[in-house]
């Protein structure tokens, strides 16, 4: 019943609020198009000028109008005031607390992700556009104390599953827009900007980052790998992350 | 209203009572300029005086104070539509979710 | 058929077509200064600083001073037309362009003491929208300055043939006038003051 | 007042124009001509001609989208090196080709057509008027409006190509220092703003002032209210995006950053530019304006649909008053809906929930006079002529363009939805088996009255059916695609992505169908062309209509009137219970 609509799997917790949201909707409009396109249908075989030769001046009567108006307006304030509005607040307010969950920065660029984890220290190091370069695409001075251990990634976003994930998204030149269809997160990443997206996969599995805005000959491509895994694998890919920072660590530094 | 050659005579007076007004308030706002008030003092100030002014070269200049229905109905439109377009976008600028990115701090401690 | 009320008012309306189409315009510029203004509102308050005492107070309040004044002679220069006095007329439309070329020159010096400094529209978001305001402004009113020279110069013959048309032109030319000046009076504090 | 008008007197008087207009001079009476009949049809051909244009530009990318990598076939050896070499088509070339097609399809095709077109060529008439407020300003805006469409053309042959950031041309990719097409395209804008700003203050006040003797305004039919309100929203609209043109053209060649936050590292280099501007800033301005946009897109339309409804059912439009003020208020509501296009940007909770309700809200009026319209069919004595079919196509096509506006209002939903093919769907369906019908079906309704001649009704048929199916094969599926997370403006057509494998099979089916749509339009261009010439010759009412356009010679000569018309009722009396024909114009007494 719900996914008549072919909507992708759902792989996180609040993909279903959405879901029966946007099937929700899909029914009112399936009722009204049913129901007023039977009506036009009749109509247009009952009158035509064969049928009716002469036309009547008053046409139709009743309140059939006011009560399709009426019935369409109660049923949208219903979707706005118990389902949009609530579901849109989780989304914007309740952000999971920074102890609590999986923290990520993701930046992104023409065209791709650049992921940055705290790592165990839980504090991103300091990052500065001055040290971007090819290998150092986030600029991240590994100088910084809080930065020795961070993890950096491009284009790849490992999460445990069923642990909420802060991502603080942005974007170092253009408009991209980090899209993970199966978990329902979209979110634009806006240069100059550091805006909070938050959710909790629920599904271990394969999946991918798309970037849904334009940004460019390379918009197309700009996509991204999300590995959610288990507690437990999640643990061991980021201390394999971490020994292999180790010695990059001394020799990066200026 | 105005076309009677009568009435007009008697409307330049009150012209170039409005002009030497106009330039009375603009030495206001220089001076009150030059006292240094707080920032938002500042603004009210500087704005009162403005829409005073805007309102009187409107309101005779323009003869806006006898105008026809009409113009008053696009001119209350369009005010309102430029009371939207003034004041909606930083409204909804301010209530977003994002930060700014920035070295330098006290982003909204500017004005 | 002639197209009505181009001269005469419609009755239902009291208007005759220029008044409205020019009070229309009038309504789209509004718009216009509107964005620009909702522009500056945004970038002010989300600026790190705000720079003050970059423009010259001095320079803005004369040009304050004479637009206000050109504002004057130019209801006066309809109110004379109005009166049948056409030589009073030509005197003030006269000396509302050469208040307009005045203020241009003004803003000649301004401009070039900027620029001078490097402070052009790139150097800063107050300087680029400083330049782009007035620089707007100033393009509306060299846009009044070719009215005037029409209506002083080819556009006068009108008044032999069709004096009340007439008047209705410069009535037009007044009321775009009279905006452009009640603009100026909101730039000016906007970024000479604030 | 003596209204009868015989044959001889209609003889006389364009004998009499003919000799009127030959003083003029060819390029006086056809080039630059202040007659809103002649300047209506250069709008119209002009729109017409964009139209097609737009069309095929869409047409090339269905195919890199059903074949990407595959070269174009016919025409991919003549698109150069630099946009598509050995005819395999460049990203940067898709990209163009796709901001250039929803300009011109907006900008250039449809306003024009509906607007510039269709509204200066009947409007004056239902007035009973004879001509524009402004006459010579009409001119200079068709040729502001024809200065735009050349510069956007021109833009194509520059180096570097035609803008490619979008229709919607977001900063900073926008104003990125490549891509010279954008600068181009930021003038052409202006052009077209400042043309559409001249044509509302014309239209607003021919309205106001030139309503014949007895035409009140209840009186007015309801395509002139459709222009009436389209005209509001131009005026009051157009400005902040022409602003906001402004901010991007001094962005681009003046060196400032009003839409450019300081920090940008471009192509792994920090960008010198002042910085602390807000993109966010270009998205509020210019929704603002293309927000109200879609309706002026939509309701002259609705104003097409609802003349030739009332003219081919023979009876008066159900609801007449209430289309009037559902019309005005959303209208009215259109200014304030736009941020529903940027639900994405982090918007908090307040925002987000007021332009979700101003949304919904928006949604009523258009029920209201979509529902109106239907019950019009009630008790009718249906012609279903091409004009009729077409304009009946409109109520389901929009009802599903519109209808599927309703989760995009939704926030949530949105999240799901934005920027896929759902919301291609959605406009598509307002805007092309909507407007573009209502458009075609103008076209067929007023031709007679343009020309004196009727134009073919089986190529009609043809037309209407074959485009009627082909729309919505290309259209339907995006639906099925959009929901199932495929985005929009992807070159390859989504098929790097895993979640896309099973919707690629649709763009084959789009594009089939989006090339089978073209072939169906060649009907009706020889029918178009060839009934100019070889069309049943007809009198000045053919369709036995009510409005005052109908009381003019068909073509109507200059100044429109061979006697002053006046008004003695409301526009659509049909079937009149006892009167002697089933129509009752509202220029006899
Ligand atoms: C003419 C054009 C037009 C019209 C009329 C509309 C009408 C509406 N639009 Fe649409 N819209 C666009 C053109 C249009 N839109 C375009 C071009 C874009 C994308 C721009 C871009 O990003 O490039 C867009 C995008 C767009 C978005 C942003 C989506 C996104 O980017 O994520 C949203 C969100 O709220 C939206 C909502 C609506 C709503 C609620 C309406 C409502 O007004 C609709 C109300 C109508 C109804 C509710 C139908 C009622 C009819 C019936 C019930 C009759 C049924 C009849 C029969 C069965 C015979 N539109
Ligand atoms: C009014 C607006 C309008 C119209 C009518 C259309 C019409 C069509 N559009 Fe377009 N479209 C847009 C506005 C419009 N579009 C916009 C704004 C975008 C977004 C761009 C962006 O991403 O920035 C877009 C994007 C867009 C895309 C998405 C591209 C992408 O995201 O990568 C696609 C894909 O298939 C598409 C297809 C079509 C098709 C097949 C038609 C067909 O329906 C066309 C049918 C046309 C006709 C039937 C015209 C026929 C004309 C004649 C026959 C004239 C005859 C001439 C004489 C007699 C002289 N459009
Ligand atoms: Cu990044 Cu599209
Ligand atoms: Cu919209």
């Amino acid at each position: 019943m719900l996914n008549f609509l072919g909507l992708p799997i759902q792989a996180s917790t609040h993909a279903g609020e959405i879901d029966q949201m946007i099937s929700l909707v899909h029914w009112l409009m399936v009722v009204l198009f049913a129901g007023l396109g039977a009506f036009f249908l009749f109509v247009l075989v009952r009158f035509r000028k064969g049928a009716n030769p002469k036309a009547s001046y008053a046409g139709a009567k009743g309140k059939f109008a006011k009560a399709t108006e009426i019935a369409v307006g109660i049923i949208e304030i219903v979707l706005l005031v118990f389902y949009a509005i609530p579901a849109w607040a989780t989304r914007v307010r309740q952000f999971p607390a920074e102890s609590q969950a999986v923290v990520v920065r993701v930046v992104g660029e023409q065209f791709s992700w650049n992921v940055h984890y705290p790592g165990p220290d839980g504090k991103f190091g300091r990052t500065d556009i001055a040290l971007v370069s090819a290998d150092n695409p986030l600029g991240l001075d590994r100088r910084d104390p809080d930065a020795k251990d961070d993890i950096t990634t491009i284009n790849q976003l490992n999460l445990p599953v069923d642990r909420p994930v802060l991502v603080h998204l942005s974007s170092k030149d253009v408009i991209h827009s980090f899209s993970l269809y199966e978990m329902r997160v979209k979110q634009d990443a806006i240069p100059g900007m550091q805006i909070p997206v938050w959710f909790i996969p629920n599904r271990i599995g394969a999946y991918e980052i798309a970037c849904s805005q334009l940004c460019g000959l390379g918009h197309f491509r700009m996509r991204g790998f999300i590995t959610v895994q288990s507690g437990a694998d999640f643990q061991k890919w980021t201390d394999d992350q971490e020994k292999e920072l180790k010695p990059a660590a001394t020799t990066t530094a200026r | 209203m105005h076309s009677d050659p009568a009435e007009v005579k008697k409307s330049v007076r009150t012209y170039m009572m409005v002009g030497a007004a106009l330039l009375v308030f603009t030495a206001i706002t220089v001076i009150a300029n030059q006292l240094h008030l707080a920032v938002p003092l500042a603004i009210t100030v500087a704005l009162i005086i403005a829409v005073t002014k805007g309102s009187m070269v409107a309101a005779v200049f323009m003869h806006l104070s006898a105008e026809k229905k009409w113009i008053y109905g696009a001119l209350l439109l369009t005010v309102v539509f430029l009371i939207v377009l003034m004041f909606v976008p930083i409204l909804t600028v301010n209530d977003g979710i994002g930060t700014p990115t920035r070295a330098s701090a006290g982003a909204h401690a500017g004005h | 058929m002639e197209i009505p009320y181009i001269v005469e008012t419609r009755p239902d309306t009291g208007l005759h077509n220029g008044k409205l189409g020019i009070w229309l315009f009038l309504a789209s510029e509004v718009m216009l200064f509107g964005a620009l203004f909702s522009t500056y509102i945004i970038l002010r308050v989300g600026a790190p600083e705000w720079p003050h005492g970059e423009l010259s107070v001095l320079l803005g309040a004369i040009n304050t001073v004479i637009l206000i004044s050109s504002s004057v002679t130019m209801v006066m220069a309809w109110a004379s037309l109005k009166m049948n006095d056409w030589g009073t007329h030509r005197l003030y439309l006269v000396a509302t362009f050469a208040l307009a070329a005045l203020f241009l020159v003004n803003k000649y010096f301004e401009y070039s003491e900027h620029l001078g400094k490097g402070e052009g529209p790139w150097h800063s978001t107050f300087f680029a929208i400083y330049f782009t305001l007035t620089g707007l402004h100033g393009l509306h009113i060299v846009g009044g300055m070719v009215v005037m020279a029409y209506l002083l110069g080819p556009g006068a013959k009108m008044w032999k043939k069709n004096p009340d048309q007439f008047a209705n032109r410069i009535e037009a030319t007044g009321l775009y006038w009279h905006f452009v000046d009640l603009v100026w009076i909101f730039l000016f504090p906007v970024l000479y003051l604030l | 007042m003596d209204n009868v008008t015989t044959h001889e007197s209609v003889a006389h008087s364009q004998a009499h124009d003919h000799a009127h207009h030959e003083e003029l001079g060819f390029w006086r009476k056809y080039v630059f001509s202040v007659d809103h009949k002649v300047i209506g049809i250069q709008y119209a051909f002009t729109g017409l001609f964009f139209l097609l244009f737009g069309f095929t530009l869409m047409m090339i990318m269905r195919w890199q989208l059903a074949y990407p990598g595959r070269p174009i076939p016919l025409i991919g050896a003549w698109l150069g090196q630099d946009r598509a070499p050995m005819g395999i088509m460049l990203p940067e070339f898709y990209n163009q080709l796709g901001a250039m097609h929803g300009t011109i399809m907006v900008f250039l095709g449809v306003v024009p057509l509906a607007v510039g077109g269709f509204g200066n060529f009947v409007m004056p008439l239902q007035l009973g008027a004879p001509d524009m407020a402004f006459p010579k300003i009409n001119m200079v805006s068709y040729w502001v409006y024809f200065l735009g469409g050349v510069t956007m053309l021109t833009s194509f042959f520059l180096k570097g190509g035609a803008a490619q950031s979008g229709w919607t041309s977001y900063p900073p990719l926008a104003t990125l220092p490549i891509a010279n097409g954008q600068t181009m395209w930021l003038i052409g804008m202006i052009f077209l703003i400042t043309s559409s700003l001249l044509g509302s203050i014309n239209f607003i006040t021919t309205i106001v002032q030139l309503r014949a003797k007895g035409l009140s305004f209840m009186r007015l039919p309801f395509f002139v209210w459709a222009q009436f309100v389209t005209s509001f929203l131009l005026l009051l609209a157009f400005p902040p995006l022409e602003a906001a043109g402004v901010l991007q053209l001094m962005d681009r060649v003046a060196g400032t950053s009003f839409f450019m936050p300081s920090g940008l590292v471009v192509s792994g280099r920090p960008l010198t530019v002042a910085g602390n501007g807000n993109p966010l800033l270009w998205q509020h301005l210019f929704w603002f304006l293309a927000h109200p946009e879609v309706y002026v897109l939509v309701l002259p339309a609705m104003g097409i649909v609802s003349e030739i409804i009332a003219n081919n059912t023979r009876k008066p439009l159900w609801g007449y008053k209430a289309m009037v003020y559902s019309v005005v208020f959303l209208g009215f509501m259109s200014f304030i809906v736009w941020a529903h296009h940027m639900f994405m940007t982090g918007m908090g909770t307040a925002m987000s929930a007021f332009f979700q309700t101003t949304t919904m809200i928006i949604s009523i009026p258009s029920v209201i006079i979509l529902t109106a319209l239907l019950l019009s069919l009630w008790g009718a004595s249906i012609r279903f002529t091409t004009p009729m079919l077409f304009a009946l196509a409109f109520l389901p096509m929009f009802g599903i363009g519109g209808l599927t506006g309703l989760p995009l209002g939704l926030a949530p939903a949105d999240i799901h939805l934005h920027d896929t093919y759902y919301v291609i769907g959605h406009f598509h369906y307002v805007v092309a088996p909507g407007t573009i019908f209502a458009l075609f079906a103008g076209v067929y309704h007023w031709f007679p009255k343009a020309t004196g001649k009727k134009m073919n009704e089986t190529l009609g048929w043809i037309h209407f059916w074959g485009s009627f199916i082909c729309i919505n094969l290309v259209f339907m599926p995006m639906f099925i695609q959009g929901l199932g997370g495929m985005n929009r403006r992807m070159y390859d057509g989504g098929a790097q992505y895993a979640h896309n494998a099973g919707l690629l099979k649709w763009n084959l089916v789009i594009g089939f169908a989006a090339w089978g749509l073209g072939v169906f339009q060649i009907p009706f261009i020889i029918n178009f062309f060839s009934s100019i010439k070889w069309g049943k010759a007809v009198d000045k009412n053919p369709w036995e209509a009510t409005t005052l356009e109908w009381l003019a010679p068909s073509p109507p000569g200059h100044g429109n009137f061979l006697t002053e018309p006046i008004v003695y009722r409301n526009p659509y009396e049909y079937s009149v219970p006892g009167a002697a024909k089933d129509f009752s114009p509202q220029f006899e007494a």
